[in-house]
């Protein structure tokens, strides 16, 4: 029983939500290591990219609600997921069309593009924020929890409950599916291997028949959609802010570096080996052991490896030290 | 010279160097030929500290260098060339070349900043040996060109180049000649021996075109699967079986269909 | 526009620099101009910093923000005056820690160096450095809570060594040159991106540590009221002789103490960012920088040719922060105050990035434009960000909804024409607009 | 008529002009050889006539359709195939996903080919599943061939594909080459080997410094006792 | 002679990109309503009209916030400052800018202790109350409840910090001990590691010294959502409408203070900026308006709108003695300055200046109860 307990304190509190966030920012990385297996280099506007599709989304679904359409225990916004997802494609492929496509021309190098998105990711902040404004902004509905805690605590006759979010679930199954998906698209499909073959040697890809504007439009849209998806996701569980989107771009790319860049499994694992890291060196696990240890034993302190004030921290000291024992990721990603 | 032991160097499963052990003899100009994959340019990369072998050793002069790093190596006189050109493809041919001349005044920061004189004096006389260089390898017109922008043969060449730059003991070269054309690669060959000759400079080459390697090297090493397969002079080689089986064939079975001459002109 | 492509190019553009900045003064201020030439001074620096790894040795330091916050924290630990309450609470026992410390990683390389390689000695060292964590620990939390537990709402740290403000500019070098030599030989062996994003997020622990240990320089909490290298506004407008020598020149005293503290300010600035850029363009010009340029085109090839591929690039690393460092100090002295939440990667490691590559990477004078270009549109973007968007609502009446939520969104339009203005320069001057020259 | 014909061709990479007017032409059925001194303009007189640079002046005819104007891709679509003389293989994929871009554009069952692309390289039968970025310099250059052959153009163009190959694989590839050159298929290549290639070539081309020197049979070139000096190593 | 009516510039600086970009629109509709009323009512002075304009401190860069208030003082010619937001660039500005040109400068926000001690010229004021104050308002309010043990989590900065350890003293003062007190940074995309630590403790309370739209809402809705806390006490940055949206029914119970004059202020100020139609809830939107509105009344009753004048009347209007005024009540203000009488300017949030000018604060108990803010008492 006291071993139940103990398991579903950890569950709760490090295992699932580790779990949940991890899988948020897997979404996050697979974006990312997309545009860089495809077109090389590293794109900083995904978070705001990300927060754009949402914007979209946020807005659909508003206006979905106020037309009484939903989705019943589902959100609404999953209803409005291909607006999001259109108009983010819209935008990577005009901001293709006027700014990467010149570079491209240019084979300017990868660091150009990375400043080159760098402006564009000034041109998404500003147009989100003019658009819905910094604030945060709610638009989950349908049920929250697939149980709560006192749910679990009934169906159990435990101390310690478990809750679970349905969006966890969502973004956890979302995360693991896109992730197959992604692996497949590129290692057996034809225009996958097109796009790896794009990436490796651009002009014998053309030598090869492949067609090159065909390879970037895929990547961006997929790129967008993939950004959109996790920005959904993401907002859905916790809440819409602009500010926060950006934020999530510096754990996102350590998850995608961290995998192994251009790698989407590399991209989900690292992103987990981020949130758990986060989330288990910072528990305090004083409660988790008394209900271990025998009776009476609880410790004093609160067993606590380090404080939270450095969470951001321990996950770029679990990044660097994965990195010097395997120096392009724990997958063997690429390198420019 | 050189002795390598019971090298083995293996990349995931394969073994790409299987328990080779040979000796490249002062003054000598040694061969090494042997099928695609037959794990020549790995064993290179072995002596000359790119790679760090899973077995055995390797002696220079009696000393142990197994695994010391490729700039302490040169230091010690052995230079190296690549199959695949490694310029510095932003940088001109000349500057390629001046890059090379070890312990140059100017590349401490301290004389950089703080003894302009001498450091000109020095690049003066690395200039100088650099054009000689560019000069002979036919390159005049290019010099001031990148590197990058070069052409495949002109890679080649300019690897070439940059082991003339400076006194070395023994040079390793791995196909330098592959896609340099037939008339230069002839001059460059001469040079080999003058420089082996005249300096006394050690050569081991890695080279499939046997013509080439028939008027340079004596002896020839034969590797196959990460083995020594045989060793001996040219014709020893080139008679033997087992090397005209793997590797040297026995030309070609079909003759081409002769249509139309060509049109006049053009 | 082929003029533009010659050797009067770099100039010309630097003239254009000029006039911006003249056309600033002459339409907001001389105040606002010469704040904002303060700045691109000290952004310039950075940026040379930057370049220094990127442009010599194609080293992609994202840590920027880690080296120039500890530029700062050399500003507050040399130019404040020392606390002597929290010295006598704690000092002691945190500099005994410190030995602690040394003594316990003598101790561990000793024992490495005694042993053979093998289990033995992998679990001596194991056992020993959490012997010698647990020690440290138990010295240094009780001598940090006492320090800080001195009056924490106005000091609560040590203090720094009261020297004067500009000495806080070397020692922010040396400390960003010690942290660089750390992190270079933990990181350097790692490849572009992966090197990039190792250092981003060492950069993010040293603020973590910045922020979280008080006894430092208060985390947190804030120094504020730095000594400054300059005359203070107040004390001159005090002064009864520059009052006059102001009115004489017709100038409102304040607003003259103002443009002659920036103006001081600016000197030392220059005299720096003059220091620094004639070694840096010496040493790239010379067979020092010819090497660093054929290791950042082909290291494998280079180390084959002789050059300590690993040495050098640590020495250029090492270089970089360093004036990385320098440049964190002079911006910390110039705002009077260290403020380790201020520092956030966009601001302090991506915009100077921005910098480097707009300016041309690989060419000094062009990061030091860069430094100058960007900093100066950070800034205007604001007021220009504003205008923009009052005239592009300008048509709508009173009251017209759109135009309303338009107006709100004001304060965004300076993102958004920092993206542009980004974007166009970087279009017609795809390689920088002073790119890496080519020495033939 | 050629099947292939870059006429009077001039251009360069943005700075001076490397070809001056150089024509290069290719009948069906008929193996065509470049020959030079390295930096002659061989390998950008291949680029130009695939398309990958700019031509100042001249046309290239592909069965007398003007094609100067169009994309790399298109003239893959047209029926060309190219293997370049430096960067000719995808690195990071396998050697097999290197064969299957090679038949990109194929909609048929290309399974046939790539056998017999296997039975020419035996060595890329084994390493199938190796990215083609770690084979020795020899097995890439097989791929690259190998890839191209994949294509199953009408007019193939190879640059130096016997550039660090052994005697043996040479041997093979020449004998390919004739068999294909017999099928009816154009064949163009460069190559340094020049001997070797002149001996099967139906027409050479000596280019040096971006134009035509000498034109003429492979044989009659081999005879040339100036050209043999200048170009081809006595 | 009368002088000639002319615009008295008043400059608005606050961060409205950067962390906390999403507070700072509120502050600044706040403020401006303030000097709306203040034009309705005919201007100060001579009918001189007061105009806001905006700059953007971005919170975290002292020196483009520097640069930004050069360009209010030193370009627009403001004649007061209404900002700046975070402590670190207020004292930036303060000292570079608003001190050496001698500018008023009024922060609706900046809780720093350090700007109790800097060397202002008397020219820095500020509606904020010092942490110090709620630090033990706080205390007190658990300790009458009888809670001795607490989880403690603040937003990592000088507000949070400060507020924290002044309630860590007073609350240990008062025998209650704090399990864990630990910082969380605002915008950051995930809390569940710490309301995991925070949890561990076995605390029933988790006190949040945070921000209601910033982390200080992630910590709550993760704890929520986890069932890791129920009860809740929060400081003042935590008190907004928008909170009790996002959380909903969970909230029930939480209790917490905020500054608040007793009496009307703050809901005489929800009417006046509903009016408006300036949305009132809002973190420091109450402080906002009373800094701009004391602005006003300063120059009234110096009769100058020169900051080296009116900087001493600063005191005077928002001290006794004199007539009570709240919000919309400016018309009325101005009038009784013009008449020549004394005001003791109340405002939204009980403005009390004292020692170096900061406000002194009254705080509002309170407790959520059935989704709504309910007044227990005042302290
Ligand atoms: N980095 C690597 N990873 C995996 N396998 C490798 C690597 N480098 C070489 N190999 C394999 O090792 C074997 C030997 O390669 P090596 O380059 O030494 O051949 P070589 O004798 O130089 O051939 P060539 O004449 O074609 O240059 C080859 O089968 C090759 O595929
Ligand atoms: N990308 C480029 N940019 C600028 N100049 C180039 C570029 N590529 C080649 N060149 C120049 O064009 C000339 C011809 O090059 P090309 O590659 O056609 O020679 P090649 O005849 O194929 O020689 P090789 O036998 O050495 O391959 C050379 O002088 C070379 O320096
Ligand atoms: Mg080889
Ligand atoms: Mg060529």
């Amino acid at each position: 029983m006291e071993i139940l307990n103990a398991l579903a304190l950890f569950t709760n509190f490090v295992g699932l939500p580790a779990l949940a966030y991890g899988s948020q920012l897997a979404l996050g990385a697979l974006g990312v290591t997309l545009i860089y297996a495809v077109l090389r280099f590293t794109f900083f506007a995904h978070g705001d990219l990300m927060a754009f599709g949402t914007m979209v989304v946020v807005l659909a679904t508003w206006g979905l609600q106020a037309m009484g359409v939903g989705l019943g225990p589902l959100p609404t916004a999953l209803l409005a997921l291909p607006a999001g997802i259109a108009a983010a494609a819209g935008f990577t492929l005009l901001s293709d069309r006027w700014v990467f496509a010149f570079y491209r021309r240019q084979k300017a190098k990868p660091v150009v593009f990375m400043i080159a998105s760098v402006g564009v990711m000034f041109l998404l902040n500003g147009i989100v924020r003019i658009v819905i404004g910094p604030d945060d902004q709610r638009f989950a509905d349908g049920e929250r929890f697939l149980f709560t805690v006192g749910d679990f605590r009934d169906w159990s006759g435990l101390d310690e409950g478990v809750a679970f979010r349905s969006t966890q679930a969502l973004t956890i199954v979302a995360a693991v599916i896109a992730m197959a998906a992604l692996f497949w698209f590129l290692q057996r499909t034809r225009m996958g291997k097109a796009m790896r073959a794009y990436s490796d040697e651009e002009d014998l890809a053309l030598l090869s028949g492949v067609d090159p504007a065909k390879v970037v439009r895929t990547a961006w849209i997929l790129a967008a959609a993939l950004a959109t998806l996790a920005g959904v996701l993401y907002g859905l569980d916790k809440s819409f802010k602009p500010f926060t989107y950006f934020q999530l771009l510096l754990p996102i790319f350590a998850s995608a570096i961290l995998g192994g860049i251009g790698n989407p499994v590399g991209a989900v694992v690292g992103a987990y080996i981020v949130a758990f890291s986060e989330v288990m060196v910072t528990y305090a696990y004083r409660k988790f052991a008394g209900y271990l240890l025998p009776e009476g034993a609880m410790p004093e302190g609160l067993l606590q490896l380090l404080s939270t004030d450095y969470k951001f921290a321990v996950s770029f000291v679990i990044l660097v030290v994965v990195l010097l024992a395997r120096p392009t990721g724990i997958f063997r990603g690429k390198v420019i | 010279m050189i002795r390598v032991e019971n090298l083995v160097k293996t990349f995931g499963g394969l073994r790409a160097v299987d328990g080779a052990s040979l000796e490249i003899a002062q003054g000598a100009i040694t061969g090494l030929i042997g099928p695609n994959g037959a794990g020549k340019t790995t064993l290179f990369n072995v002596v000359a500290g790119a790679y760090a072998p899973d077995e055995g050793r390797v002696l220079l002069d009696g000393e142990d260098i197994t695994g010391l790093a490729p700039h302490r190596l040169f230091d010690k006189g052995l230079l190296r060339t690549f199959q695949i050109a490694h310029e510095f493809s932003t940088l001109t041919v000349r500057e390629n070349l001046m890059t090379v001349p070890p312990a140059q005044d100017g590349e401490t920061l301290w004389n950089a900043w703080f003894q302009p004189s001498a450091v000109r004096a020095r690049e003066r006389a690395v200039r100088e040996k650099a054009d000689e260089v560019i000069d002979f390898l036919q390159l005049g017109h290019v010099a001031d060109e990148l590197a990058g922008n070069l052409s495949g043969g002109q890679k080649k060449l300019l690897e070439l180049g940059r082991t003339m730059m400076t006194e070395a003991r023994i040079v390793f070269l791995d196909e330098v000649g592959a896609g340099v054309n037939r008339t230069l690669l002839k001059a460059i060959g001469e040079a080999i021996l003058r420089l082996n000759r005249e300096r006394g400079y050690t050569f081991c080459m890695i080279e499939h075109d046997m013509d080439f390697i028939g008027r340079l090297c004596d002896p020839v090493i034969v590797m196959a699967e990460g083995k020594v397969l045989t060793q001996g002079s040219v014709e020893e080689v080139k008679a033997d079986e087992r090397v005209i089986e793997a590797y040297l064939g026995r030309g070609l079975k079909n003759r081409p269909a002769r249509t139309r001459a060509p049109e006049a002109g053009a | 526009m082929s003029w533009l492509q010659g050797p009067a190019r770099g100039p010309l553009l630097y003239l254009v620099m000029a006039l911006l900045l003249a056309l600033v003064g002459v339409a907001q201020s001389w105040n606002v101009a010469l704040a904002i030439l303060n700045m691109c001074l000290v952004s310039a620096v950075m940026a040379l910093g930057a370049n220094i790894a990127w442009g010599y040795a194609g080293l992609m330091n994202v840590g920027l923000m880690g080296f120039a916050a500890l530029g700062g924290l050399a500003v507050v630990l040399a130019a404040q005056p020392p606390v002597p309450e929290a010295w006598s609470a704690g000092g002691l026992r945190l500099l005994g820690t410190g030995a602690a410390l040394v003594a316990s990683v003598a101790a561990i390389a000793l024992v490495r160096a005694r042993l053979a390689k093998g289990r033995l000695r992998a679990l001596a060292t194991v056992a020993m450095v959490v012997g010698a964590y647990a020690l440290v620990r138990f010295l240094f939390d009780p001598a940090t809570d006492a320090i800080e537990a001195v009056d924490p709402a106005v000091t609560g740290y040590l203090g720094g060594l009261g020297l004067p403000s500009a000495t806080g500019w070397l020692l922010g070098g040396l400390l960003a040159a010690g942290a660089a030599w750390l992190i270079g030989k933990v990181s350097l062996g790692l490849r572009s991106d992966y090197f990039a994003i190792a250092t981003l997020g060492i950069s993010e622990i040293v603020i973590a540590v910045l922020k979280n240990e008080d006894w430092l320089a208060r985390g947190v909490k804030n120094v504020t009221g730095l000594p400054r290298p300059a005359p203070y506004e107040v004390d001159l407008q005090a002064s009864a002789a520059f009052v006059e020598r102001a009115q004489a020149w017709g100038l409102d005293p304040a607003e003259a103490s103002g443009i002659v503290v920036k103006l001081c300010y600016a000197a030392l600035f220059a005299a720096v960012l003059g220091v620094l850029l004639w070694l840096a363009e010496r040493a790239l010009n010379s067979p020092w920088g010819r090497m660093m340029r054929a290791i950042r085109d082909n290291e494998v090839a280079a180390e084959a040719m002789g050059k300590d591929v690993v040495k050098r690039r640590l020495q250029t690393f090492i270089l970089g922060s360093a004036v990385v460092g320098i440049g964190g100090a002079m911006m910390v002295s110039f705002d009077g105050q260290f403020t380790p939440g201020a520092y956030q990667p966009l601001r302090f490691t991506f915009l100077i990035w921005v910098m480097v590559i707009v300016g041309g990477s690989g060419n000094n004078w062009g990061s030091v434009l860069g430094g100058f270009l960007i900093w100066f549109v950070w800034i205007e973007a604001e007021p220009v960000g504003r205008w923009l968007m009052d005239a592009a609502t300008a048509w709508a009446p009173e009251g017209n909804a759109f135009a309303a939520h338009l107006q709100e969104g004001a304060a965004h339009m300076r993102m958004i024409f920092m993206g542009a203005i980004l974007l166009l320069v970087l279009r017609f001057a795809p390689r920088g607009l002073m790119p890496e020259k080519v020495r033939r | 008529m050629s099947v292939l014909i870059g006429e009077t061709m001039t251009g360069g990479y943005g700075g001076a002009d490397i070809l001056h007017g150089c024509t290069i032409a290719v009948e069906a059925g008929e193996i065509a050889v470049i020959v030079g001194p390295n930096g002659a303009g061989k390998s950008t007189a291949m680029k130009a006539l695939f398309g990958m640079l700019p031509l100042r002046q001249g046309q290239v005819r592909l069965r007398g359709r003007d094609i100067t104007a169009l994309s790399p891709q298109d003239r893959v679509k047209a029926g060309m195939g190219f293997v370049p003389q430096v960067r000719n293989v995808f690195a990071s994929m396998t050697v097999e996903e290197n064969l299957e871009m090679g038949a990109f554009l194929r909609e048929d069952d290309f399974r046939e080919t790539m056998e017999m692309v296997y039975g020419l390289f035996p060595i890329l039968r084994e390493k199938r599943r190796q990215p083609a970025g770690q084979l020795s310099g020899g097995q890439r250059q097989q791929v690259a061939v190998g890839r191209a052959l994949m294509t199953r153009p009408e007019v193939l163009m190879l640059d130096e594909p016997t550039a660090g190959v052994s005697p043996i694989v040479m041997d093979e590839l020449f004998d390919k080459i004739i068999e294909i050159a017999a099928a009816g298929i154009a064949i163009l290549m460069v190559e340094q080997n020049a001997r070797q290639a002149l001996n099967i070539a139906d027409r050479g081309y000596v280019l040096a410094q971006g134009r035509n020197h000498f034109t003429d049979t492979g044989e009659a070139l081999m005879a040339n006792p100036e050209v043999r000096r200048s170009f081809l190593g006595g | 002679a009368p002088a000639q009516a002319e615009d008295v510039k008043i400059g608005v600086l606050l961060g409205y990109t950067g962390p906390i970009e999403s507070l700072t629109p509120g502050m600044a509709d706040s403020a401006e309503l303030a000097m709306t009323e203040v034009n309705n009512a005919g201007g100060v002075l001579e009918g001189d009209m007061l105009v806001p304009v905006r700059a953007d401190s971005t919170c975290i860069d002292a020196a483009a916030a520097s640069a930004a208030a050069e360009r209010l003082v030193t370009s627009e010619g403001a004649k007061a400052i209404m900002g700046a937001d975070c402590s670190g660039v207020t004292i930036a500005t303060l000292n570079n800018v608003a001190v050496p040109n001698g500018v008023v400068m009024i922060s609706p926000s900046a809780t720093s202790p350090a700007l109790s001690s800097i060397e202002d010229g008397g020219f820095f004021f500020r509606t904020a109350p010092s942490d110090a104050r709620q630090g033990a308002v706080l205390a007190e309010v658990l300790a009458d409840k009888g809670v001795t043990e607490i989880a403690v989590t603040y937003t990592n900065n000088d507000y949070g910090k400060g507020l924290a350890d002044s309630f860590q003293a007073a609350f240990e003062e008062k025998g209650g001990k704090v399990l864990l007190s630990a910082a969380h940074e605002d915008g950051k995309a995930d809390y569940s590691a710490e309301v995991g630590a925070l949890s561990a403790t076995g605390a029933e309370h988790l006190a949040v010294f945070g921000y209601a739209d910033q982390g200080g809402v992630g910590i709550i809705r993760a704890s929520v959502d986890s069932g890791a806390f129920e009860k809740f006490v929060l400081g003042d940055g935590m008190f907004a409408e928008s909170l009790i949206e996002a959380i909903g029914d969970d909230l029930n119970g939480t209790i917490g203070s905020v500054p608040w004059s007793e009496g009307e202020g703050a809901d005489a100020f929800v009417a006046a900026a509903e009016a408006a139609g300036v949305d009132p809830d809002g973190s420091f939107r109450r402080e906002s308006y009373d800094a701009a509105a004391l602005i006003a009344l300063a120059m009234q009753a110096a009769g100058s709108t020169d900051p080296k004048v009116f900087k001493d009347s600063v005191m005077d209007v928002a001290n006794a003695p004199g007539e009570k005024i709240l919000p919309g009540e400016l018309a009325k203000a101005l009038q009784i300055l013009k008449d020549g009488g004394d005001v003791d300017y109340v405002g939204a949030t009980n403005v009390e200046l004292i020692g170096p000018g900061e406000a002194a604060g009254t705080y509002r108990e309170y407790e959520v109860k059935d989704g709504a803010y309910e007044t227990i008492g005042f302290r």
